[in-house]
């Protein structure tokens, strides 16, 4: 049987990438750029399932991972849909310009 | 070190270049380009860890159709490239960068010290109808449960997209 | 001795239930105000008709119930509905009865909006202080202790005057942060309580047995007390009490004086000095100097005061300080004297209030500038005034008198310094008492107000003649009064004997 | 007898009562005449009550009053022949002021007021002279400080005289806090109120003791019968209408202390210490109140420091060790002063409420209904030779003399001197507002008085005259009253001086008496508002120490309360709270602010958590 | 296995419920008014009465669902939500014109989300049913529309719950990797079998926090809370601030019984810390509101902060104080924003018959001013949620307050029970200030306000019954 790497480092692959989702998710302003942020954070927890998935000789990972797939497509269809919504009202769609609610 | 391993930091490398910058891109298109980048070779690592059906899933899901979507709004919307200073630009990324790498630090330090998950990776493979078989007999209530999702996911963003009026 | 008609809960919750024709009627004032009236007469009547059921208790091992009551409520967490009533509680409940009749009657014409809901509201409240006199299960007892709030709150709120709203919530802010705390600490004990015995129970005669460490104790104790020195109040948490008596309406002010402080004291020697006997024996000390400042500082406060209500107020913290150091002496004729203090203060002030209200119904005003030289326009008014101001300065004869020089002889055979502190406090009441009685109805006549200026009506005169008459029979003939009190206290004294060696002969 | 003395107290307090529920629904003669039978009718039991057995020691008990374990106290008499003549004198004076009282308030419609206060006051009264139970008297005691303080600011609606009102309530309210002290004292030792039970069983207190029951005793006396230092409410109470001068700031009340020291003898007696201060205290009050009489202008306050000095003889009595000097000296003063009183009453209500003797003058002409009784009262009060008010003061000093202790040699002295004195301003207010003089008033500056009013007089007169017979040192009749009181525990019927003494003191007495009588006659002769020259200020103010209570006292204490108020309750105690409750909502909006409404903030919070659990967790992690 | 299948009906009559509902919505466009109200309060109530009915079940339906008695009370309270929030909406939603198939059959579905988040023992299932709860809330707050705050609320509520669930997923992900079980139960028992990997597992959770967190308004995740609220239509505020938390609550509890000793050891410290700070930060920032749905946002923040207090006390049984105030929280939060729903006046049309740009629900403290007397019915039930939101005795907020502590003291946690019983004395204020505007301020100036119709008044009895009964 054929080896490929430890789990560990699938592990800090899948780390790393869900941060810099998350790091793009709260650092750029642009809702798009939001959600893409999520879509990588997703991607990266599909990974950690698909990783312990083989970890753990199961389909259970990756069954989950279908899931996780449905969720972000409908996310994004909805998240689109509202975001454009939202530019349609407001006419941007940079995320802190919507405070109009605060305190 | 065998070839797996090989192909499998060269993926990783890939990804995080390719993901680094799609997140930097001040132009979205740029983005979204990297991106679709990055799932694919996310797929290739999918195939390599065992599940080639859900490499293809996520070329047509995440790759195809969920970036096409993005490219579809982004190039509807017209949004033109944001124009920062360099300071402007790099100040919010402070905080999410700092605190990404304490926690990155964290996530290190208990994975390679203080964990059991050093377990090595055998290399097998998922086969698809096999993967559909336990899917739909183990998880059908999932299935169900998504599709609802779907479901309520076009309601919802039909509901949005049609336009302003008053409903009945 | 059990009976099977739940006659405590009647005297409890009727006014409560029949609260409610009150709110059905509001729109037609003078049949809710006499619906009101009745109901409050109806329950004078009962409180009082208690007494010939079992006049003569028996002691028993608990206490001298007169009448007692109980039914299992929320068994699972230990909680019973059970009522007792000893001579103590008889006569706070006479003097809840009283005071709501005469709540009922001087708002006849002062309270002119939502009259429905007001006397809603009194009844409420008359049956909560009515519940926390009688109840004799912790939970009960502490649900009753906040459901007082709710319709005082109201009372305030609604029907006071310029600032009611920040003396409203002033007032409810702390008394709710005394109680909370009380709240914890009941849970505490009572965890403990079940955590020694398995029995998890709610019931005070359970509690008490409870054997508790020095710590717990004092931790316990503490939120007790905090909870009863807020309400009684014991300066210096008292800063609640002027500003809600300031803006409370009459009616609101009589409950707050007549009732509400008594429910703290009540509480305390009812209920915090025998469940944490090591803890309040430490704290006794601490209470009577703080009685004793009270008593100082509140009458030197009272008398730079620009405002006749809250000059009152003031002389009620004041009295309330004496009563303190008397239940902080604990001793049979300290503790008798500080009882029937409850009632006289309940007697004496509320009639000072009463009058005030009077005033401020005829001038709008309860400002000393505005006062002066009443007597000219209002001589039986200023009589009554001058007779109640004496009963609270203790003129002997009246019933301040008594109940002060219980305390005072009492405190003296223990601590004869304190003793003597608290007589030269009295002193100090003298002297705000005569400003007040001074700025008011003496002096020289403000001309302006001639023709607004109207003595006494008959209700008016009739609801002080009410007032002047148990003032001057407690003044002169406590004996029954007292007598009610002996047993009781008697019990009281053995539950938790504070001072090992009271003086001889006690 | 229990019958007798229950009506007796009972008819005072019944018109009292009557008169303050339905007093004013009942035509005004009904009511005055209700007031008066009040106090006649006591005077006819005390009379009764007397005659049956006034010689008599009886305790009496009416019904319980307070009851607790062991604390007992009731409404109960101790009649003994103090009492027996303490009331009758209160009974005969007050019937007299009453009756006189209904011509002098003639004209104020708020009788009914007066007459019910002046009802219950002898009511209190009564109960002081007769109660056993010492919580009673102090319900007594109390009870004429009220009926004192409303009738001093009677006329309420001058600001001046409710104010005088107050400050004798208050500074006698002040003297009380010993007696309360001394009441709780006495049921610490006793277990009992009784005065009887108290001074059968005051042998078994120490000296120590006795002497701080006197001390406590001494001071509750100074401040009811204005004693230095508490004297200066009682000049202030002229304020009030001028029989409640005569009945309650010269006959009666008053005399309480001194009365209640009496009753209390054999206690007092036991210490030496507490004896030579009531003594000390009696003799310099005595002095104090005589010069500061020497410059008084109005005529009401003449009489009043004259009250105080002659009130100072009565205590000096008691300190001497002889109360029944002092109590002779309480009865002749009581004739006396009530007569000087009810006499002022009528001349400044003939002179229109005029108050200034160097305003009124020629008197003697205008008035001489009033001039014969002034006159007799003028003389007893100077203790013109043989008349009561010498032989009692005579049997003070000479007890004082005749006292082994030497200190009570210098006592005599400051007595003596003072006696002196007393000729002087008594004589120098007589003749300024009697004698005849080209600048004083005339017919027409007189309004007619009721003759009831004058008529009054006389009997007071005629007491005030002969009352000496009561207790003449010699002759078939000698120590008349001291032998009545032998009875009471303490007393002393004959002083056992030797004659020599007793008579030189007598005659030496009554000599200087007359020689300075003349004197003040040639130097007063004319009215002479400025003889004492820059004394005068010193004199008329009484030694600033009105205004030394004033400044050093009254106002800082109010001044405190001020401050107190303001800056300790408000500024202090309460703010703390309510700043307490605004930092909370500052500081609550400062949370708000977290809440910025920015996306970004609320997406940093996520991974803020998240780092912050993380970061503990290794931090706190067992490696 | 027959009565596990009928277990599962009353999730089946509500998934076909809602799936009727849109049906007939897209194709009948002829029926009556009051149809797809009608439906949807017949399925919930449909539901339920299944629920009621139903025997016990075994707890694990097919490793995925647990249809015990456990189960049932969630799946019977979140109902009782649903039913109570359909009575409210059908007025409001008239009034605003939004009350299209969408709304019911959204509602439905969300419903049906949070039922499978209550109930769910697989990983999988709760993910599942979270997401779809969320979703359906996303488009259900932003269901006015051209309305600006729904918009926003919408959006800020569905990008914070995307990034959480992002969050949740990766915690999944570790929490799976290290213990190969998406059972709940298994792999939170599964730190016993491999204790090395612990730390992983702990980071996990801690991931799997910060979704959670985010959902039931733990602080530091709160900030969307009171913008969210502000921003839905008050019914649909009502529906948020119960269901979800009550869903996600249920889960919670779930977890934390199930969770392995070694584990707990390490979670309840935290679980401590974000108690005091919720009650605390909820309670202070409550302070200075004057809008009264940002200050019931804030209320409901602390409410979860007390519940989430007495979570810490979960091993030594004080799961029947959570469940039962979870219950009266429901009902009092429920009362509370559905009678500011009410007072919500019909939009107002601008010129291009497009909306007005003001928000209809009654915003600040000062526009509630004197309603106590014009509508006395509802501000007196309005006055009893804020009183028993209070915990003052005789309503159901103070057993659920005196449960609650009691729990908490009977764990020993004395600290926290007492840092809790100060911010419930600094919550008073609040809470009062606003029946203090109810009651004792002189009417504001104010437009006609609607009356309510037969649904709110229904929906108002049985909270005022679930109010007193309780207490």
């Amino acid at each position: 049987m054929a080896y490929v790497v430890p789990f560990s480092h699938v592990l800090v692959l899948a780390a790393i990438l869900f941060l810099l989702g998350a790091v793009c998710a709260l650092a750029r302003r642009n809702l798009i750029m939001i959600l893409i942020g999520v879509e990588v954070m997703l991607s990266a927890a599909g990974l950690v399932f698909i990783g312990a998935a083989m970890r753990w000789q199961q389909l259970d990972g990756q069954a989950f991972v279908i899931f996780i797939m449905a969720v972000a497509a409908s996310e994004v269809a909805i998240g689109l849909a509202l975001i454009l919504y939202s530019r349609r009202r407001t006419g941007t769609i940079n995320a802190d310009r919507y405070n109009l609610m605060k305190g | 070190m065998n070839i797996y391993a090989v192909i499998f930091y060269i993926l990783g490398v890939l990804i995080v270049a390719f993901t680094v910058m799609a997140i930097t891109r001040r132009n979205l298109m740029h983005a979204i380009v990297f991106l679709v980048g990055s799932f694919i070779a996310t797929a290739v690592l999918f195939y390599l860890l065992g599940a080639p059906f859900l490499a293809i899933m996520e070329v047509v899901i995440y790759a195809g159709a969920i970036m096409v979507l993005f490219l579809f709004i982004v190039m509807m919307l017209e949004i033109e490239p944001e124009e920062r200073d360099w300071w402007a630009g790099l100040r919010p990324w402070l905080w999410p960068l700092s605190l990404m790498g304490i926690s990155l630090a964290v996530i290190f330090v208990y994975l390679i010290f203080a964990s059991g998950s050093s377990h090595t990776l055998p290399m097998v493979m998922a086969s698809p109808l096999a993967f559909g078989r336990f899917l739909f007999e183990k998880y059908w209530l999932g299935v169900e449960i998504a599709s609802y999702l779907l479901f309520v996911a076009l309601v919802g963003a039909l509901y949005l997209g049609r336009g302003e009026e008053t409903g009945g | 001795m059990m009976l099977n008609f739940p006659l405590l809960s009647i005297v409890v919750f009727f006014p409560l239930v029949a609260g409610f024709l009150c709110l059905a009627t509001s729109n037609r004032q003078l049949l809710c105000r006499s619906i009101a009236l009745v109901i409050a007469v109806t329950e004078l009547g009962l409180v009082i008709s208690l007494a010939t059921i079992n006049p003569h208790p028996v002691a028993g091992p608990t206490g001298t119930w007169m009448l007692v009551e109980s039914h299992t409520w929320i068994p699972s967490l230990g909680m019973r509905y059970s009522l007792g009533m000893d001579g103590i509680s008889y006569l706070l409940l006479v003097l809840t009865a009283f005071i709501n009749v005469l709540c009922v009657l001087i708002s006849w014409r002062s309270i002119i909006h939502r009259v429905g809901s007001f006397h809603f509201f009194l009844l409420f409240l008359e049956s909560s202080v009515i519940g926390l006199f009688l109840a004799t299960d912790l939970f009960l007892f502490y649900l009753f202790w906040e459901v007082q709030l709710i319709p005082m709150f109201f009372l305030v709120g609604i029907w006071g005057h310029e600032r009611r709203v920040h003396a409203a919530i002033k007032f409810a802010l702390f008394t709710l942060c005394g109680g909370l705390l009380m709240l914890l600490a009941i849970i505490g004990l009572y965890l403990l309580h079940g955590a020694q015995t398995g029995v998890y129970t709610f019931a005070y005669n359970e509690l008490i047995k409870t054997q508790l460490s020095s710590t717990a104790q004092f931790w316990l104790y503490a939120a007790f007390l905090l909870a009863f020195a807020i309400k009684i109040p014991v300066v210096p948490l008292h800063t609640w009490l002027p500003d809600t008596h300031t803006h409370a309406p009459t009616a609101g002010s009589l409950d707050l004086a007549g009732l509400l402080l008594k429910t703290g004291f009540y509480a305390l020697f009812r209920f915090a000095f025998p469940l944490f006997p090591d803890a309040a024996r430490a704290s006794l000390p601490i209470l009577i100097g703080l009685g004793l400042v009270g008593l100082f500082y509140a009458s030197w406060l009272a008398l730079s005061q620009i405002d006749v209500k809250r000059l009152v107020a003031y002389s009620s913290i004041g009295h309330m300080g004496i009563m303190v150091v008397g239940v902080a002496v604990w001793n049979m004729m300290t503790l008798s004297g500080s009882i029937l203090q409850m009632i006289n203060h309940g007697l004496s002030t509320t009639a000072l209030f009463i009058m005030v209200g009077m005033i401020d119904e005829r001038l709008h005003s309860r400002k000393f500038e505005n006062l002066g030289g009443l007597w000219y326009k209002m001589p039986v008014f200023s009589g009554f005034f001058l007779f109640f101001a004496m009963a609270s300065l203790g003129l002997p004869g009246l019933n301040n008198f008594v109940g002060e020089i219980l305390i005072i002889i009492g405190t003296f055979q223990v601590h004869p310094v304190i003793g003597i502190l608290s007589f030269a406090g009295l002193v100090f009441g003298v002297i705000y008492i005569l400003r007040m009685v001074q700025d008011t109805i003496f002096g020289t006549p403000v001309k302006e107000h001639h023709h607004v200026l109207f003595d006494l009506d008959f209700r008016e005169g009739f609801t002080l003649v009410l007032l002047a008459l148990p003032i001057l029979f407690i003044g002169l003939h406590p004996g029954p009064v007292l007598r009610l009190l002996d047993h009781p206290v008697q019990h009281l004294l053995t539950q938790f004997s504070a001072i090992a060696t009271v003086a001889t002969g006690m | 007898m229990t019958v007798i003395l229950f009506i007796l107290l009972l008819f005072p307090l019944a018109g009292g009562v009557i008169n303050a529920v339905i007093g004013r629904l009942l035509p005004r003669r009904v009511s005055e005449v209700i007031a008066c039978l009040g106090v006649v009718g006591a005077f006819v039991m005390a009379a009764i009550a007397f005659g049956l057995g006034g010689w008599k020691s009886l305790h009496l008990i009416f019904f319980d009053w307070i009851k607790v374990g062991t604390f007992s106290a009731a409404f109960d008499v101790y009649y003994d022949p103090l009492a027996a003549v303490m009331i009758l004198m209160v009974t005969f004076v007050s019937s007299l002021i009453h009756i006189y009282s209904v011509a002098f308030m003639r004209e104020d419609t708020d009788y009914v007021r007066y007459f019910c206060y002046l009802n219950l006051f002898v009511f209190s009264m009564l109960v002081i002279a007769l109660a056993d139970s010492l919580l009673f008297v102090y319900l007594g005691w109390e009870g004429v400080g009220f009926c004192s303080y409303a009738l001093i600011g009677f006329w309420y609606t001058n600001l001046d005289y409710a104010l005088a009102g107050r400050k004798a309530f208050i500074l006698t309210r002040i003297g009380d806090v010993t007696f309360g002290i001394a009441l709780a004292l006495f049921f610490y030792f006793f277990h009992s109120f009784s005065l009887q039970y108290i001074n059968a069983h005051a042998t078994t207190l120490s000296v120590t003791m006795a002497t701080v029951f006197g001390l406590l005793l001494l001071w509750a006396a100074m401040g009811k019968s204005a004693q230095l230092p508490l004297t200066v409410w009682l000049p202030d109470a002229m304020a009030g209408p001028t029989p409640v001068s005569a009945l309650i700031h010269a006959a009666t009340m008053v005399t309480a202390g001194a009365y209640l020291l009496m009753r209390l003898f054999p206690v007092i007696h036991l210490s030496h210490m507490a004896m030579l201060v009531i003594a000390g205290t009696g003799a310099i009050t005595t002095l104090y109140a005589s010069f500061a009489a020497l410059a008084q202008v109005d005529i009401k306050k003449v009489l009043a420091y004259s009250t105080i000095s002659q009130v100072g003889y009565m205590i000096l009595g008691v300190g001497a060790g002889d109360f029944v000097g002092g109590f002779f000296h309480l009865l002749s003063h009581s004739f006396f002063k009530s007569l000087l009183f009810l006499g002022a009453g009528c001349i400044i209500q003939a002179c229109d409420e005029e108050h200034n003797i160097f305003k009124m003058g020629n008197l003697r002409r205008l008035l001489p209904h009033v001039y014969y009784p002034f006159l007799i009262g003028c003389l007893s009060l100077a203790a013109f030779p043989m008349i009561g008010g010498f032989l009692s003061k005579d049997r003070v000093l000479e007890a004082t003399f005749i006292h082994p202790a030497p200190i009570y040699k210098a006592f005599w002295a400051i007595a003596f001197l003072a006696a002196l004195l007393t000729v002087v301003y008594t004589f120098r207010m007589f003749f300024t507002a009697f004698l005849d003089r080209p600048d004083g008033r005339t017919a027409d500056e007189i309004k007619p008085i009721p003759r009831l009013m004058t008529v009054i007089l006389w009997p007071l007169a005629i007491l005030a005259f002969c009352d000496g017979l009561l207790n003449l040192p010699f002759g078939p009749i000698s120590n008349g009253l001291a032998k009545f009181l032998a009875a009471v525990p303490g007393a002393r019927v004959d002083l056992g001086a030797p004659a020599a003494v007793s008579w030189g003191l007598g005659l030496g007495d009554a000599a200087l008496v007359l020689v300075v009588l003349t004197l003040t006659y040639f130097v007063f002769r004319r009215p002479r508002p400025d003889f004492w020259g820059s004394l005068n200020e010193t004199l008329f103010t009484a030694f600033y120490l009105d205004w030394l209570y004033l400044n050093l006292i009254a106002r800082p204490y109010e001044r405190f309360a001020a401050v107190l108020w303001r800056d300790v309750d408000e500024r202090g105690i309460n703010a703390g709270f309510e700043n307490t409750a605004g930092g909370f909502k500052v500081l609550s909006s400062l949370m708000g602010l977290w809440t910025n409404g920015k996306l970004s903030t609320y997406l940093l919070m996520l991974l803020l958590g998240l780092t912050a659990m993380l970061t503990v967790l290794i931090l706190s992690w067992h490696w | 296995m027959a009565t596990d299948w009928i277990g599962l009906l009353p999730i089946i009559i509500l998934s076909s419920g809602g799936v009727i509902i849109f049906l007939v919505g897209a194709f009948w466009r002829s029926r009556p008014r009051d149809l797809l109200f009608a439906l949807a309060l017949l399925t919930a109530l449909a539901a339920s009465v299944v629920t009621f009915l139903l025997p016990a079940a075994r707890p694990n339906f097919a490793g995925l669902l647990d249809l015990g008695g456990y189960g049932r009370f969630f799946i019977f309270l979140l109902l009782f939500i649903t039913i109570v929030t359909l009575l409210f909406l059908r007025q409001y939603s008239r009034t605003h014109g939004f009350s299209g198939d969408e709304l019911y059959a959204l509602l439905i579905f969300s419903v049906l989300g949070m039922v499978f988040t209550a109930i769910a023992t697989n990983w999988a299932i709760f993910f599942l049913g979270l997401e779809l709860l969320s979703l359906a809330l996303y488009v259900l707050i932003a269901i006015r529309k051209g309305e600006p705050y729904g918009n926003e609320a919408a959006l800020k509520y569905f990008i914070m719950g995307a990034v959480a669930s992002a969050f949740l997923t990766f915690g999944l992900g570790l929490l799976y990797a290290m213990t190969g079980n998406l059972q709940i139960a298994g792999s939170l028992a599964a730190a016993q079998t491999y204790p090395d990997h612990l730390p992983v597992i702990l980071i996990g959770l801690a991931f799997l926090m910060v979704g959670i967190g985010f959902k039931i308004s733990i602080v530091p995740f709160h900030l969307w809370t009171p913008d969210v609220y502000e921003g839905s239509p008050a019914p649909i505020t009502a529906f948020l601030s119960t269901g979800s938390k009550v869903a996600l609550f249920a889960a919670l509890l779930r977890f934390c019984l199930l969770v392995a000793p070694p584990v707990w050891d390490y979670a309840w410290p935290f679980f401590w810390a974000l108690a005091v700070l919720t009650m605390a930060v909820g309670n202070l920032t409550a302070l200075y509101q004057t809008h009264a749905k940002r200050l019931l946002a804030y209320s409901s923040i602390a409410q979860m902060g007390y519940l989430f207090m007495t979570l810490v006390a979960i091993k030594q049984g004080s799961l029947p104080a959570v469940m039962f105030y979870l219950a009266v929280y429901a009902i009092m939060d429920l009362g509370a924003f559905g009678i500011i729903g009410t007072f919500s006046k019909a939009p107002t049309f601008g010129i291009k018959g497009t909306l007005s740009k003001t928000p209809t629900d009654l915003e600040k403290l000062t526009d509630y001013q004197g309603l106590g007397y014009s509508h006395p019915w509802r501000a007196a039930i309005l006055a009893t949620c804020l009183i028993s939101l209070t915990g003052l005795p005789p309503t159901a907020g103070f057993i659920g307050k005196l449960v609650l502590f009691r729990a908490v003291l009977h764990a020993n946690f004395i600290t926290l029970a007492v840092v809790g019983m100060l911010t419930v004395i600094l919550s008073i204020y609040y809470y009062i200030n606003f029946v203090v505007h109810l009651y004792m301020h002189e009417r504001h100036h104010r437009g006609r306000l609607p009356s309510p119709d037969v649904a709110i008044g229904l929906a108002c009895a049985v909270i005022l019954l679930g109010i007193l009964w309780l207490g």
